[in-house]
């Protein structure tokens, strides 16, 4: 065993010195440095007025539980809301998923445009979106629904068509060398692989719906957020506190349910 | 070849071939308690005219708000939203990596009560209303974009601590076993197996994150926390629809920019 | 929460750099995001920086000079009520704007320091007067609004109309123009709303004026405040409150505050300019008993 | 073993196959397989063995050159009259390829998709008759008590025989088999294989299949063909097999 | 081969592994493994082959029992200690498990972890000769020109590779390799065990390896052992080993 030492590849100098590292690392602090410029971030002043912070938390730390009774009934609506809308969006998802995934359309140009489609109807802020169907619909859960249901499409379009880009092509080339045609392949080989993503992403953005009804209620789209802004707008802390208690409770059955139904179907 | 049921008799489950007939039912049950739940408006007799207005609107944006040297038009305020966002969700990411060890399952036994409350505590701060806690953190910091950012940073822990737990749960443990097999103690393990084979994942994230951050700052700008959001519903509660078309125009742009930027990145970080 | 025993003398607390923020009332149709300009015109004045900022909820500015993060707040009447119970916040100016008058809202020669709120209904409805609403349908804004709930509700109690029995449905809206589209949808029979909500929808309905109509028209109301910390000294209030009128009064000046929040001038005011409102609310709060 | 004597069932005529990218996968292919032969393929990783075998049923579309089966060439087929060749082609995939979340059942009627029209696949209408024979499918390879199990509760050896079994459901002439026993244990190796060799015997079904180990080629094949990039290297009866060939062939150039 | 008569340098005495939901990974596991011993271990899956290799350098708890490296019974160590024995074990996995982004250096590196203190591994501050052992250690597996190359950018035969030049810097006394070759294709399993056998009888590393294949046991190993359910059914010198008696380890009960 001789002890030479065997001749080594030559790296160039970007990758001796490490350039991307350094390169991204000082990018990073610049961008972070002139954020903090521009929105006047100083750590010190939140430190020095944490009180104040915790002075809201205490009020709510004395929850008035009898305001729970006012606020069960647009709880449900707002569980109502949330279930409707995120199924109708969920369901017309599907659809542009699959003609938005790489691996089962070739077509570039329609993926493309169906793709670009969606990114559209992601960035539509649902602020907006509730603005315009309480302007067209009116006041109430009408509103509300089509809102979350825009929302929910553009939301679980995109998470749907990566999980489709991730499924194992096994079984389409099983299926495809037995001659099936390809709404046979999706039905037998594609949908039972993300059956369970499926559900649990449908469950995701439920829960995402839930929470948003806390904001839309802000622009009268129904649901428990009306009653948010009531408390905040009555400084009635100890109400804002039963308001997220009882959202929370919602959001972790809804989690619970997920983490189930993703055991069992798994 | 002759039947084969006297040799092989066929498993027959009643239960396994119709349980799913329980989940249609309660399925069926949940849908039509929502359904008849809601009490639905029909389209408003204003409607034609309103929705011809906003689109009229949407289509004739204001494009004079674009810049206008003031401080206060659209691109000065886009890139305010932009700073919200990214500072909010970096102060985050950084946070939600404690959060993420604690909240994480893994194998041991009594790790169930370490991860269960740790979910809690992430499904609380996810559930509180970025609203009220801009509000909070105005009381403490004063009104202006600072507020958004805090608020920005402990809701998004929420969110990113979930995933990042998720992932750790996930991950390969291979490389975590090399380097405890070769004699690695905790923080070896963490540092040269655990967090390089996690990264690029907890980047992945954050950049979704930061999308999103970016998207729902405008929410922030109603209790005057900053960004977007103050002009945009000024904008609709007064119903200035060619306003609301050229703010509408600018967050369309700025999130399509993120998101392909932020594609670009993530493929090329896995 | 400071005791405000300060105002008599130069003690107190002397602002450095003045903070101010304000919720623009809906009653500007020429709403605008717009600090900048403020912020200008009242640094010429007072001769310190000064910060403006702009929210669309006044319970962040409730909060925040509660906190002393702010130092000046433009608030709605039923809010400074809240504030000065809360933190003891203090009065000092009132906005003066054109008084209105019916028909069709049309804006009046004199300035005003109040507003008033109106019932609507359909012209068509059939529906004259209060005793009318028994049984109706009316589109109302949150219990905690003055013109959206506590005065037209209050009113109607006097005439004898109970809006919590009668069988008159309430359907609470978000936003006044709101409540007059929802009359004019037939969605609901009446709507409160303020003098002049009308106006922000003509855009969009431009036969509003003539379909929807109003039964009644309350009492004043007193007009948006600007409010102070209750600890700042008594120098300084005397300065602030010169600043806003010196501003008002230049042409320049008034141009801003005119387009930007609606406000045409500013007079002096005192606390119990508000125990009127401070009455309807213990009204109100026992009609919802 | 069969008389090579036959009218052949595939043919290749100067078949090359040259990737998107560039890689040359198959080099001037010409060979001929008799119906009811059992064709071991060997060959280095990446010696094109995989993309021979799905040129076949037109998995990988050739880039010059024939295929024909039965005489046919099968280049032009397109849409229906191409799902109606890969019917009759059997394809085993190294890796099984069923439907995880499914039930052996559903992966081996799955078999007769080709069949059915597309809504009857759909809704899962296969005929009592057809059950019947995805039972009897099961049977030879010895899985009916798994038939309402989920194919990921089975072992491996086990989902490459649902493999096989759904493969019968098409009644297939050939049968194409791509590595099935790669990371298989020595017995259920020997099972698969076993199952392979019955169906070529006592069905007559032409069998083709790539294989890794010499040992096993030796052991079943009939014929073996050697590649090397791309390229028909060796092409001999098992009788004239010999050691220092298959040595040969693994040789690297 | 060595002599059977040195003194063992690891030994099972009544070895119990019973998992937490009662699965019973190994049954009174008795036998000696002499110093610079090629020793195969051979069983069905399942069997509790990884079983068996990771209770010798404690990545598994026994349930009772004892073991004993150079003499020294093992199930005491704790925190450091337990830390250091590892150091002197190194241990070859399956699927390789580098950290995939970090490159070929910086994984061989990290098999230094139990010589230096916490916080110079974290910083990568590891000594110039020690750098240079790790190129001395990729030498001894053909690897230097890869040494700046991300870990998954290589071949899996080469990532295996790179595992074992990890091992080599613990500088080791004992190899456990579990299933190191399996998804190897064939030139590339020969690289792998070669390796192997040139540290076992270049550096009298003593090797432990799990195989699932006979042919690859009784090519490498000096001696072989069988399980069968967690009791070891099986033990022979390689001299002694014939195909019958593997062909019985093979076989369920
Ligand atoms: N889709 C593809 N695009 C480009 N090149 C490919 C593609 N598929 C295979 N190749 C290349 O074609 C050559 C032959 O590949 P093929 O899969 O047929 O080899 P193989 O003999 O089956 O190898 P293995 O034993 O590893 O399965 C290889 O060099 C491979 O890299
Ligand atoms: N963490 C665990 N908890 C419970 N049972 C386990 C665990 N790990 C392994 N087992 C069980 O212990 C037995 C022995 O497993 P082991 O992994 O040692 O088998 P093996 O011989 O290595 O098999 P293979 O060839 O598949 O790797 C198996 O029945 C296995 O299911
Ligand atoms: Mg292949
Ligand atoms: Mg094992």
């Amino acid at each position: 065993m001789t002890e030479s030492t065997p001749a080594l590849p030559q790296r160039p100098w970007r990758q001796r010195y490490h350039v991307a590292a350094i390169g991204w690392t000082l990018l990073l602090a610049v961008l972070l440095v002139l954020s903090s410029l521009m929105t006047g971030a100083n750590f010190g002043t939140f430190l020095s007025n944490i009180d104040q912070f915790l002075a809201l938390l205490v009020q709510m730390s004395h929850p008035a539980w009898s305001y729970l009774h006012v606020i069960l009934q647009p709880l449900y609506e707002t569980i109502q809301m949330a279930v409707l809308g995120t199924t109708i969006g969920a369901v017309l998802a599907v659809p542009f998923a699959l003609l938005a995934a790489s691996n089962l359309v070739g077509n570039r140009l329609l993926r493309g445009l169906i793709r670009f489609f969606l990114d559209l109807v992601r960035t539509l802020p649902d602020l907006l979106l509730a603005a315009i169907f309480v302007a067209i619909f009116g006041i109430g859960s009408t509103a509300g629904v089509i809102t979350l249901a825009i929302f929910s499409f553009g939301m679980v379009s995109k998470l749907f068509y990566e999980v489709i880009e991730t499924i194992d092509m096994g079984p389409l080339e099983a299926l495809k060398s037995v001659g099936a045609t390809k709404v046979t392949i999706i039905w037998y080989a594609v949908l039972p692989q993300i059956l369970n993503q499926f559900v649990s992403y449908f469950l995701y953005t439920l829960e995402i719906n839930v929470r948003a009804s806390t904001v839309l209620g802000y622009l009268g789209a129904g649901g428990i957020g009306v009653y948010l802004q009531r408390s905040l707008g009555e400084f009635n802390y100890s109400a804002t506190a039963v308001i997220i208690l009882a959202t929370l409770v919602v959001v972790l059955v809804i989690d619970g349910i997920s983490n189930h139904l993703r055991r069992v179907l798994l | 070849m002759q039947t084969t049921l006297e040799n092989h008799p066929l498993p027959h489950l009643f239960w396994r071939r119709w349980h799913w007939l329980l989940w249609v039912v309660v399925v069926a049950g949940v849908y039509s308690w929502a359904i008849g739940g809601l009490h639905f408006t029909g389209i408003q007799e204003s409607a034609g005219s309103v929705s011809r207005s906003i689109l009229k609107g949407l289509l004739h944006p204001d494009w004079a708000y674009v810049y206008n040297g003031s401080g206060e038009d659209l691109s000065s305020l886009i890139l305010q939203t932009l700073a919200i966002a990214f500072l909010g969700t970096f102060v985050s990411a950084l946070i939600s990596v404690p959060f993420a060890f604690w909240a994480a399952r893994t194998d041991q036994h009594w790790a169930h009560l370490r991860s269960g409350s740790g979910k809690v505590v992430l499904t609380l701060i996810r559930t509180f209303p970025e609203i009220v806690l801009a509000i909070m953190f105005i009381k403490a910091v004063g009104p202006g974009s600072y507020a958004g950012v805090l608020a920005v940073s402990i809701h998004s822990i929420g969110m990113l601590g979930k995933l990042f737990s998720e992932s750790l749960e996930n991950m390969d443990r291979g490389a975590e076993e090399a380097i405890r097999s070769a004699g690695g103690n905790r923080s070896e393990i963490l540092t040269l197996a655990t967090l390089p084979t996690i990264f690029p994942e907890f980047i992945s994230y954050t950049l979704y994150r930061f999308e999103i951050a970016v998207r729902s700052a405008s929410i922030l700008g109603m209790v005057g926390a900053g960004g977007i959001g103050t002009p945009l519903i000024f904008a609709i509660q007064t119903r200035s629809w060619s306003r609301v078309g050229i703010i509408l125009l600018g967050i369309i742009v700025m999130v399509l920019a993120i998101d392909s930027l932020s594609e670009r990145l993530r493929k090329k970080l896995i | 929460a400071t005791s405000s025993t300060s105002s008599s003398s130069s003690a107190g607390y002397t602002p450095k750099q003045l903070t101010v923020e304000f919720v623009p009332s809906q009653n500007a149709s020429t709403l605008e995001a717009k600090a900048k300009p403020l912020e200008g015109l009242l640094k010429k004045q007072l001769g310190i920086p000064v910060k403006v900022s702009v929210s669309t909820d006044y319970n962040t500015i409730v909060e925040a000079m509660g906190s002393k993060k702010v130092d000046v707040g433009f608030l709605p009447p039923d809010a400074y009520v809240l504030a000065h119970k809360q933190y003891h916040d203090k009065v000092l100016l009132q906005a003066e704007r054109y008084g209105l008058k019916e028909p069709n809202d049309q804006a009046t020669k004199e300035m005003v320091n109040y507003y008033r709120s109106q019932i609507l209904v359909r012209k068509d409805s059939g529906i004259k007067s209060i005793k009318d609403l028994k049984g109706k349908k009316i589109a109302v804004q949150d219990t905690t609004s003055t013109s959206g709930w506590i005065y037209p509700a209050v009113e109607m109690m006097e005439h004898g109309v109970n809006i919590n029995k009668d069988g008159i449905k309430t359907v609470q809206v978000k936003g006044h123009d709101q409540g007059v589209l929802s009359v004019y949808n037939k969605n609901t029979d009446a709507a409160f709303v303020f003098q002049g909500a009308r106006n922000i929808v003509k855009k969009d309905a431009p036969d509003i004026m003539s379909k929807v109509v109003p039964i009644y028209t309350t009492n004043k109301i007193p007009n948006d405040t600007i409010t102070v910390r209750g600890d700042m000294n008594a120098k300084w209030q005397k300065k602030v409150a010169a600043a806003f009128k010196a501003i008002a009064k230049t042409k320049q000046g008034h141009a801003i505050i005119s387009s930007v929040y609606g406000h045409e001038n500013y007079t002096d005011s005192k606390d119990s300019n508000f125990d009127i409102i401070r009455q309807y609310d213990k009204k109100a709060a026992q009609l919802n008993k | 073993m069969q008389a090579t004597s036959t009218k052949p069932i595939i043919a290749f005529h100067h078949v090359n196959k040259i990737y998107a990218n560039g890689t040359v996968g198959l080099k001037d292919i010409n060979f001929e397989i008799p119906r009811g032969q059992f064709l071991v393929v060997v060959g280095l990783s990446g010696a094109g063995k995989s993309t021979l075998l799905r040129t076949i049923n037109r998995m990988h579309e050739i880039s010059s050159g024939e295929i024909r089966i039965d005489n046919e060439p099968i280049s032009d087929y397109k849409g229906r009259a191409l799902r109606q060749l890969r019917c009759h082609i059997g394809m085993i995939f190294q890796n099984f390829n069923l439907v995880n979340r499914a039930s052996v059942e559903r992966n081996v009627l799955s078999g007769l998709v080709g069949y059915y029209p597309t809504w009857k696949c759909v809704l899962g209408l296969f005929s009592a008759a057809d059950k019947q024979r995805a039972i009897q499918a099961l049977k030879r390879v010895s899985l009916t008590p798994k038939i309402f199990t989920r194919a990921d509760e089975l072992s491996g050896g086990q989902q490459q025989r649902v493999a096989i079994a759904r493969t019968l459901m098409q009644d297939p002439k050939i049968i194409l088999a791509d590595e099935p026993v790669a990371s298989l244990d020595p017995r259920t190796t020997k099972d698969v294989m076993d199952t392979l060799q019955r169906l070529n015997r006592e069905d007559d079904i032409t069998v083709i299949v790539n294989l890794h180990s010499v040992a096993l080629a030796r052991q079943y094949a009939d014929r073996i063909i050697g590649l090397r990039a791309g390229e028909l290297v060796y092409d001999q009866p098992i009788a004239n097999v010999t050691t220092a060939d298959l040595d040969r062939i693994y040789q690297a150039n």
